[in-house]
């Protein structure tokens, strides 16, 4: 299976912070620096996830990249908040057609003093590479391109890859490539050792886990000297605490219906960001009467997408039309929301020709640990109803939802759920994917579109790909979130964008 | 009493025991192999394997439960396949959440209850007597956790006064910590105080119609007197007979309270232990609530016998 | 005799006959849809847009859903106390009728099924089946089996120990002749009773699950559901909180009431009392 | 003769509406012996009761009851307890049941000590102890650790006497002290209350349906029915000459211990006892009387002076 | 008369052990009955008296046949003990099941003994010799008075037409001016059919006048068996002489008048 379709995507909307603009404000902040009064120099944040473990190859879950991912660990590139690719552990890097040749830090040491070298990468990246030593994090897809990974000097690495890839260094900053050292990975999951500006202080579990700056750091050092982020799972629970000072700043906010609370008073400051993540209602297209582009196309008309819009983010998402969302990580967006308008009279025909129009019972699967699914089951119902579709609903949890949907039988017609991972459109060129959508002339446009290094050829290759995908109607395209992210109105260079999958902090302080 | 508590210990003995097979028997028949949720997508056959090895889940069942109970005898509760972390600590570390709050939630139905009820009993035909046994039946019909809400719409939302939710760490803010717990804790409190507030009434009506009270007070004593020397103590009986069982519901009552604040306890560990199929943790935290219902029960048994020297000579 | 009815049956029959009414009424109408969801006229207040109690987060009828929501309260109280009452009841006559060994087995039972929290009980169910409704019902069902066994033995017991009970044994009246004949008519009321109470202790265990997730699934409206789903709101709808927790609050209320106005009609103490004074 | 004891005028006891004492009229000459006799339901417990002012919630006392010059009817609720436990004492029919299970022997008995004579802990201790072997009690200091349930029925009700003399009062009420009680150990208990109220000169109210025992220890019978004394006088003439239709047919309804029955037959009251408020209106008996006429409808005073009777149609 | 007894009781013993108070401690026992010897003849009237817990009731309970001897045996020579001896109790509130009416309780026996009689017959005579009017069978218990009650049980405990009447403190919770009635009616009905009866009390004035021959129990033990007369003129055991002088007696009697 090549799917990288994981927990931690689904969380990063569900559990993590959803960041926006943050660059501008960081530059615009710099002047307005201390004048007498003491500098506050710890930031409390609140996270509504909180990890598993400590260990960014250890699970799927969101909040452990988010949390430590070039905070704590480093990879040989990070991602902006927008989704660029910037140079991290490595400084610099040669492409020569299918070879990456990385040139790395010299000064770079863990937090237990011992030098970074080419090795660790090595490890790490052989480590992920290889079946038998794999870790659990499944993102084994991310090395499918490479060939192989060469030391060249203690200070440089060459990794090989089989073709030319439009995003394998993309990956490259997501959590399980975090570069982890062979003597510490072992304890990893309690007691974190990376190369980051901040160092791990303690995890108080439920509750609170607290960073400290890394002042050995080989780069700019952090300007906070502590970060605390408090879990706190209520939506509510966690807008009050901003509002009784107990945060600093909301990672991400859910509660969107308090957002105008927030925007109208001067002590705090919104950001919205870009659309991240594509929220769609699941079709399995091998399903019974799903398997007829009749109902499936009936199914998607029946959808407002405005009534979800407002009914769930209050406004703050952007309709999709297909499986991409208008940020700058997926630069071949296009609009194809009028393919499959809003129009249940229509749908109601197309029903009645595909010979439902008399009825017909389909089983959705919402995730009740989302709240956006859980809703938009309720929505769904509500609109399917009116085309003369019945809806029976069975809830599960994201744990039983991978074990019995995502990998397992896959007995299911609908669901719903954020495919929050970023260019993660090569799935409907799998035909094994959990939406069953067989097209072998659009895997091949796929397999085309990620060779062509060429920007004009390739994004027009995946512009027909997304009309393809929604004319079809494999799935229900309904809408991408916009990220939001709330802090104390003296907070300067907060990440405010969600392309990348870490809250990084570095060149977070307060005004 | 020596011989006696020795007996109770070896029932208790038993109905742990019992409840551990129980409780193991459940657990495993949960569907879904944990493997296979921990492993998720990157799920291979021989990983599966390895995993499943590595849990101990290839041992037959009677071997797991054995290394299960005695693990837990020698302190050694597991360690959690989801997040590789030893249960123990973990619930010792979750119980600085639960413990604080179920006892705040005794605390606070003690102080409602024992004066409130005291006064409904001897009142209890007067209007203010009255008034208290309805407001104490509306009490109970209140669900803990609206209870919550209300309070968190009223303090958190309206007034501002506390956080609705969350928690500060001891460490971090004891302060902090104490007003965290000062929601749930009333709203656990008020409704268990409302049900103990029924049991003291009724406990001090009755004790108000013994012979032994007519007797007291042809003795010479006033009907308060009678009531302070000789009802009150015989109106503790039945109430402690009861505080076992109200400790058992404010275990549960704590589980929802502890959702409905997110505070991070025992309950929000178990319902998303549950979530996770975190079945190491399922399990050792049922079996915890279940002893801890088991032990206060023996507690309240033997306590009862103490102040009862009718039941404690036997 | 004639006698008063005690004032807590008359207002318990009144609460409870109004709660079985609107779950009948339900049935057959609600003022709309109550799964009609109508984004555009969401979080409206009383009377706005023709929601008579207003409308919750996604536009739906407010008093439909509360209308609908008593249907599923009624339906959890019921199955429950039937499976409480089917299992439980006969446990605790045999336990009371031949004693010894099986009293023993039944009681110790009991114990431990009596250490277990109701509501663990009904998360540990939740997690080894699908939660959903029946799996609440059962759970709570089961988790009331031991004080249904002990009550009825107790009572039983009682009954056993009467003299009438003892004429009938002198003349070799059998197990099943006591049981049918004597037992169960003499502990019918405490069954009545114990049975009103669980009532409503089924109503608070299903608005609990329901609220965690774990007991009725969305899409069939429920009073816990609805409860947990305003809790986002209760800053821009606070009655949102309110309405389906008063519905809850007077159910519960209505059938401890009548549990208390049965007992009181039936305690033979009471009408001692009555007649001593 | 020295003034009364006690005097009650017109004693009326009310449950809600209905009357359970009717207006009852008596009089506890000082030193007397007096038994109260009734069948249940006749009011002979909230006759006494209400002297004590230990009535029931809700049960209320009409009419006058005077005690050395004052009508207690009209003292305030402290001076009544002040007299209660000292100057008038009770003891009561079920002796587990009014003694406090919780407390020890001992500290029960020193209570009316301590509340009325002020005595201190040790004190009074003592003063249990002595009080405890006047009862004759086996192994007193022991007992007064006792708790009540280690103790037989006989001996809880030593106590409950005990305490009831501790004051040395004016007036012991006894209600039904012996009823609870074995036949050989009621012989023992009575001989002991009349023993302690001889020696002390206290004025004896007891209370019994057992006309028997009244026989044995009173010299003076009240005798009770629906609420109304129908009968006076001293034990002898009472029982030898009984006035009233329904103390005769109660005479007569008991078995003789002493000689076989010529027919085998014991003559009998036709009926039941009425439940409260369901006693005819006029003469209480009237409906199971074998004299009853027209004028019993309505009710007939208490008539004469040394033996007074409320009837109709008494017996000569 | 029949040359042996009705019931031979011979050496009984009958033991109860008290409930364990913890499961290390040895379980106590209490005697209840200890080798006892009685017959009981056709038409005999026979009184057991003694203090309470002096064994009366559980020698009932084991003539009764409810639970074996623990030593000893009791033989019964008639046909069927089931149905020949039955039982009334003390308190008739405890004796009568609340939820069944007078006709339903009286009628009870013949039903589980399987006596084909005609039911309503039947009823009607057993009302008519405890003197209930017939219009009492279908009316509930709770709604009779106390000595109405008792009637109803002695009524049911005739219906099987039994040779044996065994009573325990039938009048002690009645009113006095109603035991007359309940005694009277015992009288007779012992007359009428020929009844053997045992009866058990504290009272002796009861026992004298129902009872030829009188059986004193102290502690588990009979310890003096005579006939009612002698025991009264002359008791041998030191505890009926106890027994005897305990009775609080009628100092002063109406002297006997002329019946109206």
């Amino acid at each position: 299976m090549t799917a990288g379709f994981t927990r931690r995507e689904f969380l990063r909307w569900g559990g993590a912070g959803v960041a926006g603009l943050a660059a501008a404000e960081l530059v615009a902040a710099c002047g307005a620096e201390g004048t007498g009064r003491v500098r506050k120099d710890t930031l409390t944040v609140g996270i509504v996830q909180e990890p598993t473990s400590l260990d960014p190859t250890a699970d799927a879950t969101a909040s452990i990249a988010l949390l430590l991912r070039d905070n704590v660990y480093e990879g040989l590139v990070r991602l902006s908040p927008n989704g660029e690719v910037l140079p991290q552990l490595a400084t610099s890097w040669q492409r020569q057609d299918n070879v990456y040749t990385f040139h790395l830090t010299p000064e770079a040491r863990w937090h237990d003093g011992t030098p970074f070298t080419a090795q660790d990468v090595k490890f790490s990246f052989d480590r992920a590479m290889n079946p038998s030593t794999r870790p659990p994090n499944p993102h084994a897809d991310y090395w499918e391109p490479v060939q192989s990974v060469d030391v060249v000097d203690p200070h440089t690495i060459r990794v090989t890859l089989k073709e030319y890839s439009f995003n394998f260094l993309f990956h490259m900053g997501a959590g399980s490539a975090s570069i982890v050292s062979p003597r510490t990975i072992a304890t990893d999951a309690t007691h974190p050792i990376g190369t980051g500006p901040f160092r791990f202080q303690s995890w108080n579990h439920g509750a609170s886990l607290t960073l400290v700056r890394n002042d050995a750091y080989w780069g700019r050092k952090a300007r906070l000297r502590k970060v605390v982020f408090r879990f706190i799972t209520d939506p509510t629970a966690m807008n009050d605490a901003l509002l009784t000072g107990g945060l600093d700043a909301i990672g991400q906010v859910e509660g969107t219906q308090q957002l105008a609370a927030f925007k109208s008073n001067p002590r705090f400051r919104v950001m919205e960001g870009q659309p991240v993540g594509k929220v769609i209602v699941t079709i399995n297209n091998a399903s019974g009467p799903l398997r007829d582009l009749r109902v499936r196309r009936a199914l998607s008309r029946a959808v407002n997408r405005r009534s979800w819009i407002e009914g769930i983010w209050n406004g703050y998402a952007v309709p999709i039309g297909s499986h991409a969302c208008p940020n700058q990580g997926e630069p071949y967006y296009i609009d194809t929301t009028s393919i499959n308008p809003y129009d249940p009279a229509q749908a109601r025909q197309l029903l009645q020709a595909a010979g439902y129009g008399s009825g017909l019972t389909l089983r959705l699967a919402p995730i009740s640990d989302f709240a956006y699914s859980m809703q938009g089951a309720e929505i769904l119902q509500s609109e399917l109803q009116e085309v003369g579709v019945k809806v029976t609903q069975q809830p599960v949890r994201f744990a039983e939802w991978l074990a019995t949907i995502f990998t397992g039988p896959q007995n299911f017609d609908l669901t719903i759920v954020d495919h929050v991972e970023e260019r993660d459109i090569g799935n409907y060129g799998n035909p094994a994917y959990y939406w069953h959508y067989d097209n072998p002339t659009l895997a091949g446009w796929l397999r085309q579109a990620d060779a062509d290094p060429d920007q004009t050829s390739r994004n027009a290759l995946y512009a027909k790909i997304q009309r393809t995908i929604a004319e079809d109607a494999v799935n229900i395209f309904v809408a991408s979130p916009h990220s939001l992210a709330v802090t104390a109105a003296d907070v300067r260079g907060y990440p405010s964008g969600a392309v990348s999958p870490s809250l990084y902090l570095a060149d977070t302080y307060f005004a | 009493m020596g011989p006696l508590i020795l007996s109770r210990a070896a029932g208790l003995v038993v109905a742990l025991v019992a409840a551990s097979v129980l409780i193991f028997v459940v657990v495993n028949v949960l569907p879904g192999d944990p493997a296979s949720v921990i492993l998720g997508t990157a799920a291979t056959p021989g990983a599966l394997a390895q995993l499943r090895q590595q849990l101990g889940l290839d041992q037959p069942a009677w071997v797991r439960y054995l290394e299960w109970v005695g693990g837990m005898l020698h302190g050694d509760f597991g360690i959690s396949p989801i997040s590789r972390i030893p249960v123990g600590p973990e619930i010792l570390q979750k119980l600085t959440v639960s413990a604080p709050l179920a006892l705040g939630g005794t605390l606070v139905a003690l102080v409602v209850a024992i004066p409130l009820g005291a006064l409904a009993g001897i009142r209890h035909r007067r209007p203010s007597g009255v008034v208290i046994s309805a407001l104490s039946l509306g009490g109970m019909a209140v669900p803990a956790f609206w209870a919550g809400l209300l309070l968190i719409s009223l303090f958190a939302v309206r007034l501002q006064l506390v956080p609705s939710g969350g928690f500060v760490p001891w460490s971090q803010d004891p302060l902090g910590s104490l007003t965290s717990l000062a929601l749930p804790c009333l709203a656990l409190g008020l409704v268990q105080g409302a049900v103990l507030t029924r049991y003291v009434r009724s406990a001090v009506i009755d004790v108000q119609r013994q012979d032994f009270m007519r007797t007291a007070r042809a003795q010479g004593l006033s009907r308060w007197q009678a009531l302070v020397r000789h009802g009150f103590r015989n109106a503790a009986i039945p109430v402690v007979t009861v505080l076992g069982i109200q400790l058992t519901s404010l275990i549960v009552g704590a589980v929802v309270i502890e959702n409905v604040f997110d505070l991070p306890g025992l309950g929000l560990l178990l319902f998303q232990a549950v979530g996770n199929r975190d079945l190491v943790t399922v399990q050792d935290l049922v079996m915890l609530l279940t002893a801890a219902v088991l032990v206060v029960n023996l507690v309240v048994d033997l306590s009862y016998r103490l102040l009862d020297p009718r039941i404690r000579a036997r | 005799m004639r006698r008063r009815l005690p004032p807590s049956l008359l207002a318990g029959g009144v609460l409870v006959a109004l709660v079985v009414l609107v779950a009948v009424v339900a049935t057959i109408w609600t003022p709309r849809n109550p799964t009609q969801v109508d984004v555009v006229r969401r979080l409206s207040g009383i009377g706005q847009n023709g929601f008579l109690l207003g409308s919750d987060q996604l536009g739906r009828d407010e008093l439909s859903l509360l209308m609908a929501g008593a249907r599923t309260t009624l339906l959890v109280g019921v199955v429950t106390v039937v499976i409480a009452v089917a299992v439980g009841v006969p446990l605790g006559g045999l336990a009371a009728l031949f004693g010894g060994a099986l009293e023993e087995a039944v009681m110790r039972v009991s114990d431990v099924l009596l250490a277990f929290p109701a509501l663990v009980l009904a998360i540990l169910f939740a997690a080894v089946f699908r939660p959903g409704t029946v799996t609440a019902m059962a759970a709570i069902g089961i988790a009331f089996v031991p004080s249904f066994a002990r009550v009825v033995r107790g009572a039983g017991l009682q009954v056993m120990e009467q003299d009438y009970v003892t004429v009938a044994r002198g003349w070799g009246s059998g197990p099943l002749r006591l049981m049918v004949r004597h037992l169960l008519p003499n502990v019918g009321s405490v069954i009545i009773v114990q049975a009103t109470v669980a009532f409503a202790i089924a109503i608070l265990a299903e608005a609990s699950l329901s609220y965690l997730g774990l007991g009725t699934t969305p899409g069939t409206p429920s009073w816990g559901l609805m409860l947990a789903e305003a809790q986002t709101y209760l800053a821009q709808a606070p009655l949102l909180g309110v309405w389906p927790g008063l519905c809850i609050g007077l159910s519960v209320l209505g059938f401890s009431l009548l549990g208390d106005g049965i007992r009181d009609l039936l305690d033979p103490r009471l009408v001692e009392r009555m007649a001593q004074t | 003769m020295s003034a009364p004891a006690l005097e009650v005028r017109g004693l009326q006891v009310l449950v809600g509406e209905t009357e359970a004492v009717r207006g009852v009229d008596f009089t506890l000459e000082q030193g007397a012996r007096t038994g109260l006799i009734g069948e249940s339901g006749s009011g002979k417990t909230l006759t006494a009761l209400a002297v004590m002012d230990l009535l029931p919630d809700g049960l209320v006392a009409r009419g006058e009851i005077w005690y050395r010059g004052r009508d207690l009817l009209r003292l305030s609720e402290r001076e009544r307890s002040r007299l209660r436990g000292d100057r008038l004492t009770m003891v009561f029919q079920e002796p587990l049941s009014a003694l406090d299970p919780l407390m020890r022997v001992g500290d029960q008995v020193a209570e009316p000590l301590r509340l009325h004579r002020r005595l201190s802990r040790t004190e009074a201790r003592a003063r249990a102890r002595e009080l405890l072997e006047r009862v004759q009690l086996p192994d007193p200091v022991e007992r007064l650790r006792a708790y009540p349930h280690q103790l037989s029925g006989g001996q809880r009700q030593r106590v409950m006497i005990a305490m009831a003399v501790a004051c040395s009062p004016d007036i012991l009420i006894a209600d039904e002290p012996t009823t609870a009680l074995d036949v050989t150990v009621q012989a023992e208990i009575l001989a002991l209350l009349e023993r302690l109220v001889r020696e002390e000169g206290t004025t004896l109210l007891l209370i019994t349906h057992d006309l028997a025992i009244v026989s044995q220890v009173c010299d003076q019978v009240l005798v009770m029915y629906g609420g109304r004394i129908v009968e006076a006088g001293p034990t002898a003439e009472v029982f030898s000459h009984p006035r009233h239709p329904y103390t005769l047919a109660l005479l007569e309804a008991i078995p003789p211990i002493d000689q076989q029955l010529p027919n085998g037959r014991l003559t009998q009251i036709p009926g039941a006892v009425p439940g409260l408020g369901e006693f005819p209106s006029g003469c209480p008996f009237r409906t199971r009387c074998l004299r009853e006429t027209s004028c019993c409808s309505t009710m007939p005073e208490m008539a004469g002076t040394s033996h007074p009777v409320a009837c109709w149609h008494p017996l000569s | 008369m029949s040359s042996s007894p009705l019931f031979e009781v011979r050496g009984v013993t009958k033991r109860y052990r008290l409930p364990r108070t913890s499961v290390f401690a040895r379980r106590r026992e209490i005697v209840a009955v200890s080798r006892v010897d009685l017959d009981l003849n056709d038409s005999d009237s026979l009184g057991l008296v003694g203090d309470s817990g002096a064994g009366k009731s559980t020698l009932l309970r084991l003539l009764l046949g409810l639970e074996p001897p623990d030593e000893g045996s009791i033989r019964y020579q008639g046909e069927w003990r089931r149905r020949e001896v039955q039982i009334v109790f003390q308190d008739p509130t405890r004796a009568l099941d609340p939820r069944m009416t007078v006709a339903e309780i009286v009628l009870e026996p013949l039903r589980v003994l399987r006596l084909r009689e005609p039911m309503s017959t039947r009823l009607s005579e057993l009302l008519d010799a405890v003197g209930l009017p017939r219009a009492a069978a279908d009316r509930y218990p709770h709604e009779f008075s106390g000595g109405q009650r008792q009637r109803i049980a002695i009524a049911r405990a005739l219906a099987p037409r039994p040779r044996v009447l065994l009573a325990d403190e039938p009048v002690s919770a009645l009113d006095v001016s109603v035991r007359a009635q309940i005694l009277n009616l015992l009288h007779d009905l012992r007359d009428l059919y020929g009844l053997a009866l045992v009866l058990v009390s504290h009272d002796l004035s009861v026992v004298r006048h129902l009872c030829d021959r009188i059986a004193v129990m102290h502690r588990g033990e009979v310890v003096e068996q005579q006939q009612t007369q002698s025991l009264f003129t002359a008791p041998t055991h030191p505890y009926t002489v106890r027994l005897l002088e305990a009775i609080p007696r009628l100092r002063w009697r109406p002297s006997p008048r002329p019946s109206e």
